[in-house]
């Protein structure tokens, strides 16, 4: 039969599940498809915290949502426009999130009394009238599946297993998206499993089928493709473009890197994913624990490597007794924290952006360290070649600060040039840099660049320059040990000058105010880019003037932000925590910073940023 | 006791593929230039004297050595010797030392460390640089007592001991460092004393030439807060018959004329030391350190006592081949680069899935 | 291997001191209303089934007992029984309970962590826990994995384990948790696994009953991320002859008849597993599990394999009477009022150079 | 023959030799004896970070500051009036703070050529010329006692030795003190070695004739008693009275103390000083690590005892993580913070307030505690049972900010009456405390008291109050797990509420403007409170009206602070660190404040302070 085909320029998907239903899986092919097709994407995966809680029960499911549309998108969308639901607890987790008139998916197959009750359903949804609001298929996807596979003799179990292909066979052909990838992925992933693999793909098969010849499916979607820059492009979650930004870092300095790292949610697929990268000349060192892991970055970096720890929160606190130490050596050190929901254990599968003020000042004494934050998930490969440009050029340990969202979530990525990347030198000290009055030549560990007020790096095995270092005060230039008053003074004024100095390499901070009449900014730093951008757009969009800027570098601040600040009537700063950036910025330049804090443990939505937005605007504006 | 050393440039040891010195060098250029700052009388110069004697048998590039420790007395060492050193935080040196060995195959890494130093706050760090067997000499500074705060018990410190912090005696079970070193997979184990130059530095030269994580446990006299710890081992009249030197394939005898011996009591399997002209030669121990099983040793270490000292095993008591964690990192990276070809990070970063957008 | 306890009012044992329950108590009182959330078949409902059905034979007020975790997938075991629990952060459990076991003899204290929990981040406060005989006793889950972050090697975890973390295996040599207690002074050492509800239980209940720090090792599969972990001692027909069961005084011997047997080959001294046939009866080792000397108890824990494991003992390694770290601090207390006599906190703020301005 | 005695209001002496000397030793006795004569008196010692440099360097001095006056003072002075030498490392480490005019002392023994160059001299300064600006007794004080105890036959050594005690002997006579409490105190203090007693008294009693008898010492000097509150007084250090405090504590809260703390320089004392009370039902536990310790103390109060951890900076960064829990579990908990010098390592023996920030902010995720410092040695006592109380009312950590310079000052103390102070119910909660609406009595460790917002403390021993808790986010009342967002973010505002809550509890800030005409503010905290108070006095003797306010609360503020700052033109706030209270106060209230910040490990001097606020006060009264 044909069927009517609808045009529309954007769509939010949710695919929701059981955690063994391989609803992660199911969203990743389906990005692919829908980035091989050339819309623009956002995703957001959402998994429980629990290894795997019981099965059918709520802290069970496990989701991933997609947004994809005709033009340029900047969040994984706030209201589902189609949830597919596996199972009863599936539903009754997402059903609320959806938009009205949304369209549901639900395989039946679970609906029974004993998994109604599991989900906490006291009667059955598809049956007492509550899912009025929306257009619900009911389909029994798996018994569909176990017939479309049953001649590959899998046990009922395996069989069944592959309802999520069908599932997402049937996605397919309603948004018309490719299937060659996932076909050609199928055959890959099962090739040493001929039977699973013929079953995977005839279920993904039977699912495009089913919709190509269903009555039930009256209506197929065209989203066309979004326009962008020409280019290579890739779908890449923040975490592995921390990683290969990573890698790229030791390729740009032409050092080996060396990551020492304790594993801890949501930071360790770095660690997992740069353990595969060993020929590109990096080394992973799984830790006891995470002091051991920026220990053993730092003596690495003492050595003249790359020395790089990933970790989150609870794992930042324990690590800054080293980064102190790291900060009076004045050696190059990458500290990443994937922040996660806290305070203590918090919430580890969550997002927040609490541990600015941590970062900032979690250290005895006065220990200022560079802070860097990537803005999307695409955004860490191009934050952690700024942060290793700042920590080899000032010598200094930089604290990059992603987040769950960011780590997670994935973004097309047009691909740089490798050209286009700018190499950082290392610029090892090969010799003595001071003649004495004497005549003689010698080498001073703390005699700085003018400029940068960096020290030099002098690595074991440079004939002459043999010294000794260490966390007790030193004395200017020689760096011999001192407990001279004024030295001190001096030398807790220079580390704090040399991190100031980083502006001079910052460029000023742009601010997109397109008419240049705006009186409202919106300020923000880290993973709240996309939804602010998308909240702005609509207030725009309605005609309201509004300029936004986003921070990347929290510590310094761009020599302009003062300045910025000055220009417009209020400023609003929508922050995943309780008004951390906020803090810093009514510290520094006595500005009435009008605060936005949400601490839920997931990303801003763009109407909820719009309604704000347009409620300050309207004060101001009126 | 005392072990030559290869020429570096061909060994398999514990300095393969460290550079070796251009000429010999004596001690006066290991000296730097840093005034030495401990009390009158510390065993710790005892210690420095030793270090900075056989430093040139070494014959290597000093440029090439890195003496890493953590906080306290013992942690000043790194300053006195013009090589490279890290003094860095409390109880973490053996951490940071991975991190250097296991990117620079080329240095000769060295860890200095107190008893608190090591087996209190960086106990964690000490047991999983042995459990890898990572390529890095630790000398363990054990003056039974924390030297720098002044003067708390420490966890090798005896039963009972009154300190500042424990004015009625201290109730902690002290650790014997070489049964924990045991306990911990360590696959070099010796103990040495300061006031034996000689044992010190033939202890110290095999240390150093075992590949692997080498731990020496070394008694040091602090005059200032411990003075009495290791009296008996001090005193002419005792020595001999309370240090036990433990020689490998050396029947284990010990006292002035070698008038005590060690024997293993068959049933239970304890080692006791009797007086040799009470058994008969065959049952006196000989001392085996290569055996794989870490039994024998661990027993040995057992005829410590924790008291008031009056007697304790000293030499090596382990030493066994065992790969070491950084050689097989850095054997991983060849692998990888053999198996998967040189890098290609454009390759990399554009994956499987990229598409073009014209 | 079942240990019935005395009377807790009477007894001198790990649980004396805390009240007795007022009458018996069954195991639905230990059942907490928390859903337990662990993967379908994780060895951890079997260890917490036994735990909450010997509890009630402890004969304690449920409402002093409380047990204390870290975290991890093991660590969420406190949450699944009713007494009172703290569910800690990662690797401190046994830094917490010290403070609650010094304070509180009227409570009966457990830790309960996994291998990457009191190996990896927690070592250091573990050996000393197990040095100061606290008297708590702590249930180590091995899974020899780390469950909760999905799957990273541990520090118990077999050499060359491919996992998330080590795509081309992982290279440190495991700890044998036996072996490094014993290192540690422990005085209770012991191991059982979640698949023997019975030996569990045994060991389990010993290990309460001991005054002083009792480790217990449990070998706990983790279907999810190390399924073939223990398959040799779940396995019907290799079980038998892979698990070598020590009880104190017996001869051990192992096998579905008995048909094989550990000896102490006498001059290494080292225990070696034979045909029984082969050897003498005479030959074969009794276990005594009360030496004061550990050496024995840590030759046996040599007997265990740490690749895939095919062979490893069981039950209590070692069991010996000595005093705890809590019961000391209360008696230098008790001690302290009995010679200064009453607190008189007036004349401690005046002290001896007080004036008076009139 | 009769000597001239000459009246003074005040007279500050410094006490300066070889770490083996006994300096320290011959302060403390000299300031007994002040104390005992009635002066008003503040002490600064200054001991070197090495255990024991080489004997008769410069990194070997040792020495002891008393300043003793008619009138109540707050620093150990500026300027010292007279420098007692025992060494030529002493004279040249000290000498270029003495005032002008100033008298030395000199033990001229140790003038040898090798001493003089140990020190650094290549010319004798006593022949030189090089102190014509002061008055030079020289006297061969070693000698003079060697002869003075001959008779008792001790080795030169030993007779030597007794050297400190003829000096102390001598100035003694000087400045008219009693002799008997020091005759006393060697008496008991050399019960056991007779030889030593009858020497270092004799000593003694030799220094105080030789003023006396010879001629040339013409004056001297009578400095009369201080008047002071009627009461019972003591000398006591920072370190005692906050260990003093911690008894008290656990005396007026009805329960037993148990402290967890690993050694550590300054904070040591306090394990020390604590371990001699077992019998106040006080438990010392010297722990492995800091982690440990704090641990163990949380441990403690969840068992309900008072959980106590003390430590300096370094240490406190190792804490961080455990304190995060502590946030969590809301159990009381005193974190004692005995600042130094940092970062890292840093000046060990050196004070600083630099750790103000970490107290704040060390943590991950959103994880307010309160936080409390003292202003002078004797308030430590005070200050903590002020932490205390928050600590057990609100369920809370409290970080208590001692630092270097009062944990080991000293000043006079008025003993409070044991009644004066007040009880601290810990109220533990002793059954249900909800009826649920099936009429079942249940317990709900997170249900709050509305007006504290406090959770109940039930603790383990207590039928029918079992329960768990943890550091994951808890659900509202129940306490149960919870991912919920809506509830993670309700949960991190009622922490934060709950520590603003506090402020409730607090008095007023008590401003001291005498005349209420000032329209300069000064505004320190901790340790600064003696010089801050010395300068404004300084200033205002000529004429100048300045206003002093110093915080003890420095999380909450109190609630009237913003009002406070308002009403003034200018606030200035001086602080050993680069502005942290500074930016805190920035931050919260908008206001312009001028900062004055030294890092140099030593206190700020009243002059010093004095030129500050005149300058600033020029611009204003202008
Ligand atoms: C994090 C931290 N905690 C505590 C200290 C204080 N501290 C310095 S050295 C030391 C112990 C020294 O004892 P040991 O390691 O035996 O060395 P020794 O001085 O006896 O040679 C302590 C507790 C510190 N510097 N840093
Ligand atoms: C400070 C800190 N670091 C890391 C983590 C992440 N983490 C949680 S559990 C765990 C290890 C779990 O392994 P194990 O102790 O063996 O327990 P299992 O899950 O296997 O029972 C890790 C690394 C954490 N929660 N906190
Ligand atoms: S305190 Fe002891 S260990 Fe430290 S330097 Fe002095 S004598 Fe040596
Ligand atoms: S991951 Fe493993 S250990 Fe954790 S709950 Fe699942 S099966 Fe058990
Ligand atoms: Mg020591
Ligand atoms: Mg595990």
């Amino acid at each position: 039969m044909t069927k009517q085909v609808k045009q529309l320029d954007r769509v939010i998907i949710r695919f929701a599940g059981d955690s063994g239903d391989g609803m992660q899986l199911t969203g990743a092919r389906f990005t692919a498809e829908t980035a091989a097709f050339g819309n623009d994407l956002s995703t957001l995966p959402n998994f429980p915290a629990e290894i795997r809680a019981p099965a059918g029960t709520l802290p069970g499911v496990s989701s991933f949502q997609v947004h994809f549309a005709d033009f340029d998108i900047l969040t994984p969308g706030d209201a589902p426009d189609v949830l597919v639901a596996m199972n009863p607890a599936a539903l009754r987790a997402n059903v609320s999130d959806l938009r009205p008139g949304a369209t549901i998916i639900v395989d039946t197959h679970d609906f029974t009394k004993r998994n109604l009750a599991r989900a906490g359903y006291d009667a059955n949804p598809l049956e007492d009238g509550s899912l009025e609001d929306f257009g619900v298929h009911e389909v029994d996807l798996t018994s569909m599946t176990v017939e479309a596979v049953k001649e590959f003799g899998l046990t009922r179990k395996d069989a069944a297993r592959a309802k999520n292909m069908f599932a997402l066979g049937l996605l397919s052909w309603m948004y018309g998206r490719p299937t060659e990838p996932t076909v050609e992925f199928l055959q890959t992933r099962f090739a040493s499993a001929p039977a699973l693999r013929d079953a995977n793909i005839a279920a993904f098969r039977a699912g495009w089928n089913f919709g190509e010849t269903t009555e039930a499916f009256a209506i197929r979607y065209e989203v066309k493709p979004a326009p962008m820059p020409t280019g290579r492009y890739r779908n890449i979650t923040g975490n592995l473009a921390l990683a290969y930004g990573i890698v790229a870092a030791g390729n740009l300095t032409g050092l080996d890197v060396f990551l020492g790292a304790y594993p801890i949610t949501p930071a360790s697929d770095v660690l997992h994913e740069l353990s595969k990268h060993k020929r590109f000349g990096v080394t992973t060192f799984q830790a006891e624990d995470e002091i051991a892991g920026i220990g053993a970055a730092l003596g690495a970096s003492f050595g003249g490597a790359l020395g790089v720890t990933t970790t989150s929160g609870p794992g930042l606190s324990l690590k800054m007794e080293t980064l102190g130490l790291g900060v009076m050596l004045e050696l190059p050190l990458l500290v990443c924290d994937i922040q996660r929901g806290g305070p203590s254990t918090g919430l580890p599968t969550k997002t927040e952006q609490a541990d600015l003020l941590q970062a900032m000042f979690g250290r005895n004494g006065e220990a200022p360290v560079p802070v860097v934050a990537p803005r999307s998930p695409a955004d860490c490969f191009d934050a952690v070649l700024e942060a290793t440009r700042i920590a080899i050029t000032y010598r200094t340990p930089v604290v990059f600060l992603s987040d769950g969202y960011l780590a997670n979530g994935s973004e097309p990525w047009r691909l740089p040039e490798l050209s286009d990347l700018a190499p950082i030198d290392p610029a090892f000290a090969t010799g003595p840099n001071h003649t004495a009055d004497d005549g003689a030549e010698q080498f001073l560990p703390y005699l700085r660049d003018p400029d940068t007020l960096a020290r030099p790096w002098a690595i074991p095995g440079t004939a002459g320059l043999e010294h000794r270092i260490g966390g007790i005060e030193k004395r200017d230039v020689t760096g011999d040990i001192s407990y001279d008053p004024a030295n001190h003074d001096l030398m807790v004024r220079t580390r704090q000058a040399k991190v100031d100095a980083v502006a001079k390499s910052i460029p000023p901070l742009e601010v997109d105010d397109p008419d240049g009449d705006a009186k409202v900014l919106v300020l923000g730093w880290g993973s709240t880019y996309g939804p602010i951008g998308a909240g702005v757009r609509r207030v725009r969009a309605e005609g309201v003037p509004i300029a936004q800027a986003h921070l990347r570098h929290l510590n310094p601040f761009p020599s302009d932000l003062g300045d910025v600040l000055q220009r417009y009537d209020r400023v609003l700063v929508p922050e995943m925590n309780l008004g951390q950036l906020a803090m810093l910025l009514r510290a520094k330049y006595l500005v009435d910073i009008v605060g936005y804090n949400k601490v839920r443990g997931l990303p801003f939505q763009a109407a909820e940023l719009a309604d704000v937005i347009r409620g300050l605007a309207e004060e101001v504006y009126s | 006791m005392t072990t030559s050393l290869p020429d570096p440039t061909l060994r398999q040891d514990g300095l393969h593929g460290v550079p070796a010195a251009d000429g010999p060098a004596d001690r006066k250029a290991y000296k730097s230039d840093q005034e030495v700052r401990w009390c009158p009388g510390c065993g710790d110069y005892a210690i420095l004297a030793a270090v900075q004697g056989f430093m040139p048998d070494l014959g290597l590039r000093r440029e090439n050595i890195v003496f890493v420790s953590g906080i306290g007395c013992a942690a000043r060492f790194p300053y006195y010797l013009d090589t490279f050193g890290l003094h860095s935080i409390h109880g973490r040196a053996p951490a940071i030392a991975t991190g250097l060995a296991v990117t620079r195959p080329d240095l000769s890494v060295w860890v200095v460390t107190g008893d608190g130093d090591a087996l209190s706050i960086g106990g964690n760090h000490l047991i999983h640089a042995l459990r890898r067997n990572l390529n890095i000499t630790i000398l363990l500074f054990n003056n039974r007592i924390y030297g720098l705060t002044k003067g708390q018990y420490s966890p090798t410190s005896e039963i009972g001991k009154v300190t500042k912090s424990t004015p009625m005696g201290s109730i902690d079970n002290p650790f014997d460092p070489v049964s924990l070193a045991l306990g911990a997979e360590a696959t070099f184990v010796a103990r040495t004393i300061d006031s034996d130059r000689k044992h010190l530095t033939g202890v110290l030269k095999a240390a150093a030439a075992h590949r692997g994580a080498s731990l020496v446990e070394i008694y040091q006299n602090c005059p200032i807060f411990n003075d009495d710890a290791f009296v008996a081992f001090k005193d002419r009249d005792t020595a001999e018959s309370a240090l036990i030197p433990l020689e490998h394939g050396e029947p284990v005898r010990f006292g002035s004329e070698g008038e005590y011996a060690v024997i293993r009591e068959p049933s239970s399997g304890t080692f006791f030391a009797v007086e040799a002209a009470d058994v008969d030669e065959s049952q006196i121990h000989v001392h085996d350190a290569h055996l794989r099983d870490p039994s024998a040793a661990f027993g040995l270490s057992k005829l410590t006592d924790h008291g008031q000292m009056h007697r304790a095993p000293i030499g090596i008591f382990r030493q066994v081949e065992h790969p070491t964690y950084d050689d097989q990192a850095r054997e991983q990276i060849t692998e990888a680069r053999a198996k998967q070809g040189d890098p290609d990070l454009e390759a990399l970063l554009s994956g499987k899935d990229s598409w073009v957008v014209a």
